[in-house]
C-alpha cells in the first residue's frame, strides 16, 4: 500500500474530489494546511521592494491506496486540479507497511 | 420647535443601533467570503465607516440637506456642519446634529452594503476613491430627493427608512458594478464556500438588531408611529426569514444562511413601508420579499453574474418590491397616507415613478464613476494578489 | 393616560436589548455544542425567532393578553392585533403595539432558552411544530396567569420580569422534555467538549446586555424602578458570577465559561425580584443563584440526565430561587411591597403557591405536548445523522 | 430636580452601551494574543466586570461620589449604596441609583482597559486582588478629583467623559506595570502574532458603539449637548482611523488592526473634550490622536517595553492629548467653556496640571500596589504554565 | 521505528488517548481532519434521493514508536476507539528513517 | 527523497522558516498540531495534586527534499527552534518514493 499525499489550491479540492469519485477512488482524509514550493509563494510587488508572500492556505489530501492505484490517481489529481499556474500543488508517494481498520480486526498489507 | 428629550433619547439609541449595522454588515459579508479574504472583508466596513463619518460631516450633509436647489441637491450651507446646531430647527423635536448624524450612519451603511461587489477582487486604496465619489455623487443627491426636500419629496413619494436611497440605490449600483469589476478568477469553476458561516449569522443578528433603530428611529421621534415601524419591520423580518427557509427547504435543506437572508430581504422590503402599513400588511410583504429575493439571487447565480454577495438580489430587488408595497398596502390608520389597496392609484404610481428614477440615477452614475475609477487607478488587484488573497495583499495580515 | 416619551424611549431600546438575547442565546449555547452542530444550535435561536415573531402577532398576544378567561388564558380580541394600536390604553404610558412586542422578545427568548434540550439531536422540522405548540399551551397561558392578570395576579404573586414565565417555564419544560427526547448517542461515555468557548462568552455578553432591557424594561417605564431593576440586576450578575468561580475554583480551575454561567444565573434569579428588592438583598440572591445551580448542574451531570446545556439547572432552578426570593427580600422601600424578612409570610406562601404551579403545568404539558409531536413525527434525528451532526444533516451546511 | 423621563431613558439606554465596553476590551485584547491564552484574556474582562461591580455598590461608589473629604477623596455615606434612591438627588434629572451605576460600567472598563499589560502572563488570582486594590486607591480618587467634586473639579479642570480618570489612568498605570510584571518569555525573540483579528475587529465594535454611550450619555441628559457629543466621538474616532491607516500605509499597508487602533485613539483622546469642542475640532483631535498613538506604539516597540496591547500608547497618551486638547479647543458655543484657540490661556494651563498629577499619582501608586502584591502573592505563573498558556493553566479550558 | 498514523472519531479521542496513556505510550501529535471512508461516509436519505456526506470531522492522532510496540498500540486503539459502526477509523504504518530531537543533539533509528 | 516532520513550538516557526530560508530550504507545508512528549507534556502543579497538561499547540512543518538535505535540515530546524527546555520538538525522517507536479507532468525519485 502507498499513501498519496496530495497538497492541492483550495478551490481546486471540490472538483478533484468529483474526480477521484467518479473513478471510485472514495476514501480519503482532507486537512487545511499552509504551504509554499520553490517559487517561495507568490511575490507581491509592494511599493517598489518585493515581498514574500508565503505560507498560503492549502489543502492536503491522504489516500493510502493499492501500489498500482498510485499512477492512476496522480493522473487524476493532475486534470482535476490544474490550472498551470505557481501554486498547483505537490504529490508525495510514501510506503505504508500496514493498513488496519479500527471497526475490524481486519489488518492488510 | 422645542427640544423634546423622549424623542432626543430614543434617536440618541437608534443611532447607535444604525452605526453597529456598519460592522454587521462586515461581520455578515466577512463570513461569506473564501477565509483568505475574510478580514478584508470586515476591513472595508470599518473603512467606510470612518472614512465617509468624515465625508459627511464636511460636505455629504449639506449636500443632501441643505437647501434644495432645483429639487436635485442640497445647496452648501452646512458646509462643515456651520449652523447645525445643539437646537432643533424647525418642526424638529430633536437637535440638529443629532439628526444630522442620524442621517451619517445612514449614508455609512449603504456604502458598507455596496461592498458585496468588490469582495475578494477590488484594491482597498481604489475601493476607498469610488466610495467617496459615490457617496457624493449618487447617494447625497438620492437622500436629497426623497428626505431633502427634493423632486421625489415634492411629488409624494414615500419612503420612509431609505427604500429607494439606501437599498435600490445600494443594489442597482452593484449590479452595475458587475459590468466593470467583472468576475473573481474562478468563478464558477471553482468553490467558493462561504469561510465562516457563524460569523455571517452574527453579523445578521447584529442588523436586525440595528434595524429597529434604522425603521423606528426614522419616525424621529418616541411615539406610536416609532412603535408602529418596530412591529412591522420585526414581523416582515420574521416573514421573509420563514418564506426564504421554507423556499429553500423545499429545494433542499433549511440553511440557516437562508434563513437570515430572508429575514434580511423582509427588513429591506419593510423599510420603506415601515411608517405607513400595518403589522397583517408586514406579513406579506416580507414573506413576498424572502420568496422573492430567493428567486432572484437564483437567477443571478444561473446567469453566471458575480455580485458576490447579493446586494442586488436582496437590497437592489427587496428595495423595489418595499417601495411599490408600499404604495399598496399603505393603510391610512398608521399615518394617514393610503395606498392601492384602498384606492388610491395615484400613490402606487408615484412609487412606481420614484423607484424607476432611483434605479436609472444609480445604475447610470455608478457606471460612470467605476469607469473612470478603473480607467485611471485600475480596480481590481493584480492575478497573484487575487490568488493569495486580499487579507495578506492588501492588509498584510491573516487569520 | 397619554404617551410619555421619555417612557416610549426607553422601552423601544429596551425592547431591541431583548431582542439580542434570541440570538444571545443561539452564541451562547453554539458554543457549549460539539463543531458539528454550531450552526444548527445557533440556527435554532434564529428560527425560533422568526417562527415565535409571527405567532406572536398572529394570535399569541391576545392568547397572553387578551380579556381575562377565567382567570387561565386570554381572550381572542387582538387577534391578529386587531385593537392594538399607536396610542396607550389603561395606566400604561407607552403605545400598545410597543407593549407587544416588548412582550413578544420575552416570547421569543424562552422558546430560544428551551432549546437547550434539543441540542445536537432533533429534527429542526419536529422542532419548529414543538416550539409553536409549546409557546401556545404552555408560555401564553403562563405569562396569562402572571402579567395578564390571571389568577396568580389575581392572587398577588410578584413576577417583576419573568421569573416563572420565561426562566421555570422553560427550565422545567426542559427537564419534562428529556423524559422524552432522550440522550445523545454517545452521552456520559464520548467526550462531548464545548467547540467554542470564546462563542459562548459571546453569547453570554448579549444576554448580560440585554438582559438590562428585560429587568428595567420591565419597569415599563424610564424612571426610579427601572433604575433600580438595571443595578440589582447587574448587582446579581455579578454576585453569580463570583459565587460560580469560587465554587469551580474550589473544585478545581475558575473555568470562563463558569463565570458566565454564574452571572446568568444570578440574572435568572434576580428577573422576577428586581422591581422589589435593593442592591444587598441582590448580592444574596445573586450569590446563592450562582451557587445553587452550581450544585444542580453537577447534580444533573452525576444523574446521567442529558438536559445538555443545563437549562433546568441554571433557568429552572435559578427561577425557583428566584421567585421564592422575591417572597424572602421584597422592600418597601423599592416598590411598596414586602417579603418574609419585613415579616409578609403571606407574600411568601403567594410566591412559593405561584412557582409549583408553574413548575407542574410547564412539566405537564411539556411531557404532553413532547409525547405527541414524538408519536406523530418523530423528534430525534436518525442515528447516522445524529453522528454526521445537524449543521450538515438538517441545514446542509459546515464550519 | 424633579425627574426627566426622557434623560432618564437615555441614560439607561447609554449605561447598558458602556457595559457592553468591558467584554468589548475583552473581545480586542483576546483577539491580539496567542490562541493559547484567548479565553484566559476575554475571561479576565468577565471577571473584572463582576468583581468591580460588587466593590462598586459596596464601597467604590463611596469613596468616589460620596461627600467631599479635603478634595482628595468621597466620605463613606453611601456604603452599600445607603441613601442612594430611586429620586434624583441635587440638579441632577436622573435617579441617583441611575448615576451610580452609569460610573459603575466606567470603572469596569477603566480596570478591563488595564488589562492589557498582564496579557499572557499573570495570574489570575492575583490580578483580582490587585484590580480591587487599584480600583480603591487609584480609580476612586480620580474619579473624585474630577467628577465628585474634589480639587480638580475645584480648580476648575475640564474633563467630560474621563479622559484622565479613565484612559490617562489606565495607560500610565500600566507603564508603571511593565516595571514589575515584565516581559512575556520570548518577548523580542519570539513571534507573538495576533491570534485571532477578526475577534479583535468585534471587540472594536462593540467599544465604537459602546462609547456613544460612554461620551454622550456623560452629558446626564438627552439633549443638544448629548447630541454634540456623539457628534464629535464619532467624527474623532474616524479621523483617528483614517490618519492611522495612512500612517501605515505609508510604511506598508494599512492593517485592519491599524484602523480601528487609529479609531480607539480617536474616541480615547475626544472623551475628555466631547463636552467642549466641536465637529472640526474633533477631526483634528482624532487625527492628531491617530498619528501620535500610533507613533508611541512603535517607539514602546523599538525600546523593547513589552506593555502588550498597548493600553499605554493608545490611552495613556491619547488620554494625554486628550486632557491638552480640550484645553485648546474648547469653544463656547457647544458649552459655554473656552481654550486656547479662544485665548483662555488659563484653561489650559488648568488642563496640564490635572493631567501631570494624573499620571504621576497613577503611576506611583499602581507602582506600590504592584510591588506589594507581586511579593506577597507574586504576580507571574510559573514558567510552565506561562508555556502552557493561561487558558489551560489558569482556567482549565481551551478553544 | 515507525509511525502509527490513527484516523479516529473525535469523540473517541480522549478514551483512546487514555487507554495509551496507561499502556504507558504517552507521546503523540494529533489534529483534526476530515475524512471519508469506503462507504463513502455516510448516506443520508434526503427527499427521496440520496445524498452522501463525505468529509466528516476526524482526529488523526500519529506516534512513532519502536517497531515491536507497533502491534499492542492498534489493539490499544481498537478497543477503546471501536463502536463497531462504520466511522471507526484506520491505522496506517508508515516506516520512520530516523527520529532526531531538537532539544538535543540524539538522533535514533 | 525524503520527507522531514518536524513537530516544533509554535512561537518558533517564524525563525525557523527564516533559517531554512537563508540556506535555501524555501518549500515546505505547515499545519498546526496539538502534541505532547514522553515527559507528559508540562506538568502542572495544581492544589496539591499534580495535573498533567497534555495536548498543547504545536506547529508541524513537512519538507520533502533531497537524502543528502536531511542532515543540514535537521541541524538548522534545531538551531532555530531550540530553547533547550522540554518542548523543543522531535523531527522524523520518512522515505518518500516519488514526487509528482500537479502543474506539470514531472514526477522525480
Ligand atoms: N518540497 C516540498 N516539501 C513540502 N511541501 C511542499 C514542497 N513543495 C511544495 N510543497 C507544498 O505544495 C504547495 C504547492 O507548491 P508550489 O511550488 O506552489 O506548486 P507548484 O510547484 O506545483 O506550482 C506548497 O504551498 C507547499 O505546501
Ligand atoms: N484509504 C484511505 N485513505 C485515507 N484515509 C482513509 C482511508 N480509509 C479511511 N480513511 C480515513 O478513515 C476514516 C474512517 O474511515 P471509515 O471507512 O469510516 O472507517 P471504517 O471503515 O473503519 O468504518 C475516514 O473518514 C478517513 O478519514
Ligand atoms: N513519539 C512521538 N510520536 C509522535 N509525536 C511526538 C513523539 N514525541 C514527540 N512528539 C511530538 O513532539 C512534540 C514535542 O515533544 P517533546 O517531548 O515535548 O519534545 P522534547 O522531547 O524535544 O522536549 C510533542 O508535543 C509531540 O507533538
Amino acid at each position: 500500500m502507498k499513501m498519496i499525499q496530495a497538497i492541492i489550491r483550495p478551490e481546486r479540492f471540490e472538483n478533484i474530489k468529483k474526480a477521484l469519485e467518479e473513478h471510485n477512488y472514495i476514501a480519503m482524509t482532507m486537512m487545511e494546511v499552509k504551504g509554499r514550493g520553490e517559487q517561495k509563494g507568490v511575490q507581491l510587488q509592494y511599493r517598489g521592494k518585493k515581498m514574500e508572500v508565503d505560507m498560503l492556505p492549502k489543502v492536503k489530501i491522504e489516500l493510502v491506496v493499492k501500489d498500482t492505484d498510485v499512477d492512476p490517481i496522480i493522473a487524476i489529481i493532475r486534470t482535476a486540479g490544474r490550472t498551470g499556474k505557481i501554486g498547483d500543488g505537490k504529490i508525495f508517494i510514501i510506503p505504508v507497511e500496514r493498513v488496519a481498520r479500527v471497526r475490524t480486526d481486519e489488518v492488510w498489507t | 420647535m422645542v427640544l423634546n428629550a423622549g424623542d432626543t433619547a430614543w434617536i440618541l439609541a437608534a443611532t447607535a443601533l444604525v452605526m453597529l449595522m456598519t460592522p454587521g454588515v462586515g461581520f455578515f459579508y466577512g463570513g461569506l467570503v473564501r477565509r483568505k479574504n475574510v478580514i478584508a472583508m470586515i476591513a472595508l466596513s470599518f473603512i467606510v465607516f470612518a472614512v465617509i463619518s468624515v465625508m459627511w460631516v464636511l460636505f455629504g450633509y449639506t449636500l443632501a440637506f441643505g437647501p434644495d436647489i432645483g429639487g436635485f441637491i442640497g445647496g452648501l450651507s452646512f458646509l462643515g456642519l456651520s449652523g447645525v446646531g445643539l437646537e432643533p430647527s424647525g418642526t424638529s423635536t430633536i437637535p440638529s446634529l443629532l439628526f444630522m448624524v442620524f442621517q451619517l450612519v445612514f449614508a455609512t451603511v449603504t456604502v458598507a452594503i455596496l461592498t458585496s461587489v468588490f469582495a475578494e477582487r477590488v484594491k482597498v486604496s481604489s475601493f476607498i476613491i469610488f466610495a467617496i465619489l459615490w457617496a457624493t455623487i449618487v447617494y447625497c443627491p438620492l437622500a436629497h430627493w426623497v428626505w431633502g426636500g427634493g423632486w421625489s419629496a415634492q411629488m409624494g413619494a414615500l419612503d420612509f427608512a431609505g427604500g429607494t436611497v439606501v437599498h435600490i440605490s445600494s443594489g442597482f449600483s452593484a449590479l452595475a458594478l458587475t459590468l466593470i469589476v467583472g468576475k473573481r478568477i474562478g468563478f464558477g469553476k471553482d468553490t467558493m464556500e462561504p469561510g465562516n458561516i457563524p460569523m455571517s449569522l452574527l453579523g445578521a443578528a447584529m442588523l436586525w438588531f440595528g434595524w429597529f433603530g434604522f425603521n423606528a428611529g426614522s419616525a424621529l421621534a418616541a411615539n406610536g408611529l416609532a412603535a408602529n415601524a418596530f412591529v412591522v419591520t420585526n414581523t416582515a423580518a420574521a416573514a421573509g426569514a420563514i418564506a426564504w427557509m421554507c423556499a429553500s427547504w423545499y429545494h433542499g435543506r433549511p440553511s440557516s444562511l437562508g434563513v437570515v437572508s430572508g429575514a434580511i430581504a423582509g427588513l429591506v422590503a419593510i423599510t420603506p413601508a415601515s411608517g405607513y402599513v400595518d403589522a397583517m400588511a408586514a406579513i406579506v410583504i416580507g414573506a413576498v420579499a424572502g420568496l422573492l429575493c430567493y428567486s432572484m439571487m437564483l437567477l443571478r447565480i444561473r446567469k453566471g453574474i458575480d455580485e458576490s454577495l447579493d446586494c442586488w438580489s436582496i437590497h437592489g430587488m427587496g428595495g423595489v418590491w418595499g417601495a411599490i408595497a408600499t404604495g399598496i398596502f399603505a393603510t391610512a390608520a398608521v399615518n394617514g397616507y393610503t395606498g392601492l389597496l384602498a384606492g388610491n392609484v395615484n400613490q402606487f404610481t408615484i412609487q412606481v415613478i420614484a423607484t424607476v428614477a432611483s434605479i436609472a440615477y444609480a445604475f447610470v452614475m455608478t457606471l460612470v464613476i467605476a469607469k473612470i475609477v478603473d480607467a485611471t487607478l485600475g480596480l481590481r488587484v493584480r492575478e497573484e494578489e487575487e490568488y493569495v488573497g486580499l487579507d495578506i495583499s492588501q492588509h498584510g495580515e491573516h487569520v
